[in-house]
């Protein structure tokens, strides 16, 4: 709770984005992305002090030196450091990415569209670290809010009318999660007099009005979060959005709300969890995976297809809930199994940021997205086609990606607690990402169609940074060589031990089958048995897209979770 | 003296309600927004009688804040219906 | 019962109403109408809250007003973005719902 | 008798807000819902939250009631929204209910006594200067809140601002606004906004030491400018204006030099030394009251060129 020295470092990483943003307001047109770049550095030698701090101690500072609960704190633990690291990479990474996408064109003072992109972007960061590190509910609705409005302009810069439908279905329900959390904030406070996260984690006790809270905060924050079934709004927005808007929503945006829907079980309330609970949510995650990949199979366009495996990958996230929850203390406890679940945002900020860039370079130098002509593709872009295998072989968790030593990590966990039915989800989760990845791959890797194409010129720096950011993922493993992790030792020893390469090829080979049986194929041709479970599937996820049925299955959640939270203690 | 101010401050209310019958029932649109009119000012006075009861003359202030931009939203509402608004507006 | 009980009651039922408004309505303004309602409901729960904390010669709890003062210029903000994303919408397309033009499965043929 | 007035005004809220949510016609319920906001001040001052009174009925009321008015108007010609189906009212019907009913039950069963940090705040409030407890936490205790919030309304109006056509940037986003030279409209914005003025100044500066202040008076502010706009007295400036955007970030950038001073006088971020806490704070809400006004003014959308571009 005492206040460290250098705890003014978090100060700096929320606010001198924010500051860099107002200064490239005002700077404007040509300045714009200048003073940008210039802050990203800034922030990326701040985010890195504050790295080499935290690996020590965790940092605390008291803002105004006013101590909670009367003032607000700010603190940065393990999890947010890391996670600002990652935030950091990925950010850098699509500065980089986006350098002509989001130039000013020639002729003009000033354009829109790269004005825009560029402050948004510098907002969505300073909001994601104000998540990170706020030790305040309220300071932390005020950082949600941001987020919000940060992200969701970013949908529409193209100012089409599509866009704009998909952008503001996204506020709307955004905006109904707000008021969930918000409303649990007034409710904790009614109740315990103090916002502070580490006040609260003392007094907290299980009892109605606490475990409405929980119920109400979380369904917020999973609306925003777009877990199934609330993703009404992702796959039109992070499809319709430009490729380097795609990125920050689906790599980082839908990250500060998971991030504190974590801070939330783990930190604010961890004894008011029930095992039935974190079931729930596993399973809801688990849904997510079969449908977001069934429905991620059957799409026709790249873009679409990558925004459902986001949906998909979202559920994998979900995953370690119920495995953190330790029975016998009756009460959620971080751990390896917290790790594991931070390295697998990680690992999929980090590649589904650069599938997006990558379905970006194909849509660019092609003209289009749509899977079935993307023939030719390969020998157009080699670099490209190799980051989409690359972050598609780190979603799927194959050594030495950090999805690999999540889920590791959480197959341990699941054998502990004899849980056997986390591994299906988990083994088959990694073979779904192997179906659409194969599938894409073969559609690249195919003969162009005749008559070939215009292919244009895409920007080499665009390729190579998606590349880069694909292959962090990629050796996102080798973490847990790092001492400061606190990991078991000889996770990833030998990558070729035969059991591996086993899991692999069942894996790939599962990948394999799915595909041949979900994906749409040309009328001609008969479609496999499973296409008519592919069709239900497609017509249930669009069902289930309606806003009467979204809006239902947010307060059917949060009642079925305050059902559970309310059994779970009578038992 | 206290009974005496609250009863007619409930009194202004219950007579505001009633004119809120305009509102409802229309039948111009002109008619609502004079039914909210009568209600922005109804409830200015119900303030002030309270704030008088309860001794807090910044409540004063919150009267005169309901005043000024209860005319600002009915000026909104003729920027609307104004016949020369002009400004190609759909 | 109190007059801060009255008011959390109330409270409740605005909440309720609001949410009504937010999943019935088809129509963007409309459902940006109920989000105010829904927003004020939870807002006047914290007042009723506050008052309840009222002591030291305070006639509430200044935290929690003060904390109601943003939410309020917040909730503001969010309105004024959507309508003005709403007014967008409208002025590049007739339909201003929120429902997608369905995605059939064969929308986009092979060329 | 107290009891009689808030049940009074609740009764009347809660008609005026399922007007609002169940109308058929929009523009009633846009109406109802100024009726609303108006009243909702009323029921604030009920509950001595003077300040928040001051804030909803000029943000609720006022402001939000102007910009719903506006966008009912300019959506009366798009295509007609086909209404709910039985389903989804029933659905809604259901969810509402639940809804209302746990949060009554969360309400009843909330602790007693209460617990509060106004004592806490009554203990610390010497050392910041001012009177009125909401601005010692609004600029001291919880400072940071209030930087973001400023933080929060320049992001929306970037949001609304890259909402604009293509063609008109970086120029006056909207039409101009004309209207009649003798008519009522430009006669009465030549008369109000001097008056707003004045109390927009007075609330600003009563706010240290009484209910008042900043947002409060940025808000009447705005609105006394919106006004001259609509009037065709003035004009919205370009986007690309230099005093306006400095303007629009003189608030935060402001605020966030006064928490740096805080630094270096007395080692934490927005930390007030004892001797000029007063003073610091009024700078702080000096440098934001142009800020808020602008913005303020500036999400209510102008109305826009018909299909503006291809």
């Amino acid at each position: 709770m005492t206040e460290t020295p250098a705890g003014l470092l978090i100060v700096l990483a929320v606010l001198l984005p924010f500051v860099g943003m107002m200064l490239a307001l005002m700077a404007g047109g040509r300045n714009t992305p200048r003073v940008a770049a210039i802050t990203i550095v800034c922030v990326v030698v701040t985010v890195a002090a504050i790295g080499l701090q935290v690996a020590h101690a965790p940092l605390v500072y008291q803002l105004g030196g006013w101590a909670p609960p009367l003032g607000v704190a700010l603190r940065a633990d393990g999890p947010a450091a890391g996670m600002m690291a990652v935030v950091t990479v990925v950010v850098a990474a699509i500065a980089l990415y986006a350098r002509r996408d989001f130039a000013v064109p020639e002729g003009l003072v000033e354009a829109r569209a790269p004005l825009a992109f560029w402050l948004l972007l510098l907002a969505v960061w300073g909001s994601l670290n104000l998540i990170f590190v706020s030790g305040d509910l309220f300071t932390l609705y005020v950082g949600l809010e941001l987020l919000t409005f940060a992200g969701v302009p970013l949908v529409c810069l193209d100012g089409r009318a599509e866009t704009l439908r998909a952008a503001l279905r996204y506020l709307l329900f955004a905006l109904m999660g707000s008021l969930l959390y918000l409303l649990g904030t007034v409710l904790i406070f009614g109740v315990y007099g103090t916002l502070d996260i580490e006040l609260l984690s003392r007094v907290i006790q299980p009892s109605l009005v606490t475990r409405t809270v929980l119920a109400l905060m979380t369904a917020g924050l999973l609306a925003k979060t777009a877990l199934f079934p609330l993703h009404i709004w992702l796959p039109p927005a992070h499809a319709g959005a430009p490729a380097a808007a795609s990125a920050i929503l689906s790599g980082l945006v839908i990250k500060g709300s998971w991030f504190l829907i974590v801070r939330l079980w783990f930190d604010v309330m961890p004894g008011v969890v029930t095992f039935g609970t974190a079931q729930l949510l596993g399973a809801m995650g688990a849904a997510a995976i079969v449908v977001g990949s069934i429905v991620a199979l059957r799409q026709q366009r790249l873009k679409l297809l990558v925004a459902y495996s986001t949906v998909a990958q979202i559920g994998y996230l979900f995953l370690m809930f119920p495995l953190a929850f330790d029975a016998s203390a009756g009460a959620m406890s971080g751990g390896n199994v917290l790790t594991a679940g931070l390295l697998q945002a990680a690992s999929h900020a980090t590649a589904k940021a650069s599938m997006f860039m990558a379905a970006g370079l194909f849509y660019k130098a092609l003209g289009h997205d749509r899977i079935a002509e993307l023939g030719g593709a390969a020998r157009a872009l080699p670099i490209t086609t190799l980051t989409f295998a690359m972050a598609g072989l780190a979603l799927m968790g194959v050594v030495p990606s950090g999805a690999y030593l999540a889920k590791k990590l959480l197959l341990a966990a699941a054998a502990d607690q004899g849980q056997w039915w986390w591994t299906v989800v988990l083994q088959g989760g990694a073979a779904f990402t192997a179906g659409y990845t194969v599938l894409v791959l073969r559609r690249l890797l195919a003969s162009p169609m005749a008559p070939e194409r215009e292919i244009a010129r895409v920007s080499r720096l665009s390729e190579c940074t998606a590349l880069a950011l694909a292959l962090a993922s990629l050796l996102l493993g080798f973490v847990a060589a790092v001492p400061g992790i606190g990991l078991p030792s000889g996770l990833i020893s030998n990558p070729l031990a035969p059991s591996e390469l086993l899991t692999i090829c069942l894996v790939t080979g599962g990948g394999c089958l799915l595909a041949w049986g979900f994906a749409q194929r040309p009328s001609s041709v008969r479609p496999a048995k499973a296409a008519f479970v592919g069709v239900l599937v497609e017509d249930f996820d669009g069902l289930l897209r309606q806003w009467p049925a979204a809006s239902l299955s947010l307060f059917a959640f949060a009642a079925a979770m305050g059902w559970l939270l309310q059994s779970g203690t009578a038992a | 003296m206290t009974e005496f101010l609250l009863g007619s401050a409930c009194a202004i209310l219950v007579v505001v309600a009633v004119g809120l019958v305009r509102l409802l029932r229309g039948p111009g649109e002109a008619d609502r927004m004079m039914a909210v009119q009568l209600l922005g000012t109804g409830s200015t006075a119900v303030m002030l009688i309270f704030g008088a009861v309860i001794r807090q003359p910044a409540v004063i202030d919150v009267a005169l804040i309901v005043a000024l931009l209860s005319a600002f939203a009915g000026l909104a509402f003729v920027r609307g219906i104004s016949p020369n608004s002009g400004g190609g507006d759909e | 019962m109190t007059g801060a009980t009255l008011h959390g009651l109330a409270a409740a039922i605005l909440i309720g109403l609001g949410v009504f408004g937010l999943i019935a309505h088809a129509s963007p303004l409309r459902k940006i109408l109920a989000f105010n309602i829904v927003g004020s409901g939870v807002f006047l729960l914290a007042g009723a809250l506050a008052r309840r904390g009222a002591e030291a010669g305070f006639g509430g709890d200044p935290v929690l007003h003060a904390i109601l003062i943003t939410g309020i210029v917040v909730a503001f903000s969010a309105t004024a973005m959507a309508t003005a994303m709403l007014l967008r919408l409208r002025s590049v397309t007739d339909r201003t719902t929120l429902a997608e033009t369905p995605p059939r499965h064969d929308a986009d043929p092979p060329a | 008798m107290t009891a009689w007035l808030d049940s009074a005004a609740l009764i009347l809220l809660i008609g005026l807000a399922a007007w609002v949510v169940l109308g058929r016609n929009t523009f009633a319920a846009v109406a109802g819902f100024i009726a609303y906001g108006m009243l909702l001040g009323l029921v604030w001052v009920e509950l001595q939250g003077i300040d928040v009174a001051m804030t909803e009925a000029a943000i609720g009321g006022g402001l939000t009631g102007a910009l719903m008015i506006g966008a009912a108007r300019r959506l009366k010609s798009a295509a007609p929204v086909a209404p709910a189906t039985a389903g989804t009212l029933v659905i809604a019907i259901g969810v509402g209910a639940a809804m209302a009913a746990i949060l009554a039950a969360c309400v009843l069963a909330l602790p007693n006594p209460a617990p509060s940090l106004a004592s806490l705040v009554a203990g610390n409030i010497a050392a910041t200067g001012v009177q009125n407890p909401i601005t010692a936490v609004l600029l001291a205790f919880r400072s940071m809140d209030t930087l973001l919030e400023a933080v929060v309304l320049l992001l929306a109006l970037i949001a609304v601002w890259s909402l604009a056509p293509d063609a008109e940037w970086p120029g006056r986003i909207g039409v101009p606004q004309t209207a009649n030279p003798n008519g009522i409209l430009a006669y009465i914005a030549r008369v109000l906004p001097p008056i707003g003025l004045v109390i927009g100044f007075y609330i600003f500066w009563a706010g240290a030491d009484q209910p008042g202040g900043k947002f409060q008076a940025a808000t009447i502010l705005a609105a006394m400018w919106l006004l001259i706009i609509s009037a065709g007295l003035g004009k919205t400036p370009p986007v690309s204006s230099r005093w306006l955007r400095a303007g629009l970030i003189a608030g935060p950038i402001g605020f966030i030099l006064v928490g740096a001073y805080g630094v270096a006088s007395t080692g934490a971020f927005l930390g007030l030394p004892a001797a000029y806490a007063k003073p610091l704070i009024v700078t702080i809400e000096i440098a934001l009251l142009p800020t808020l006004t602008l913005i303020l003014a500036l999400l209510i959308p102008p109305p826009l060129r018909k299909r503006a571009e291809a």
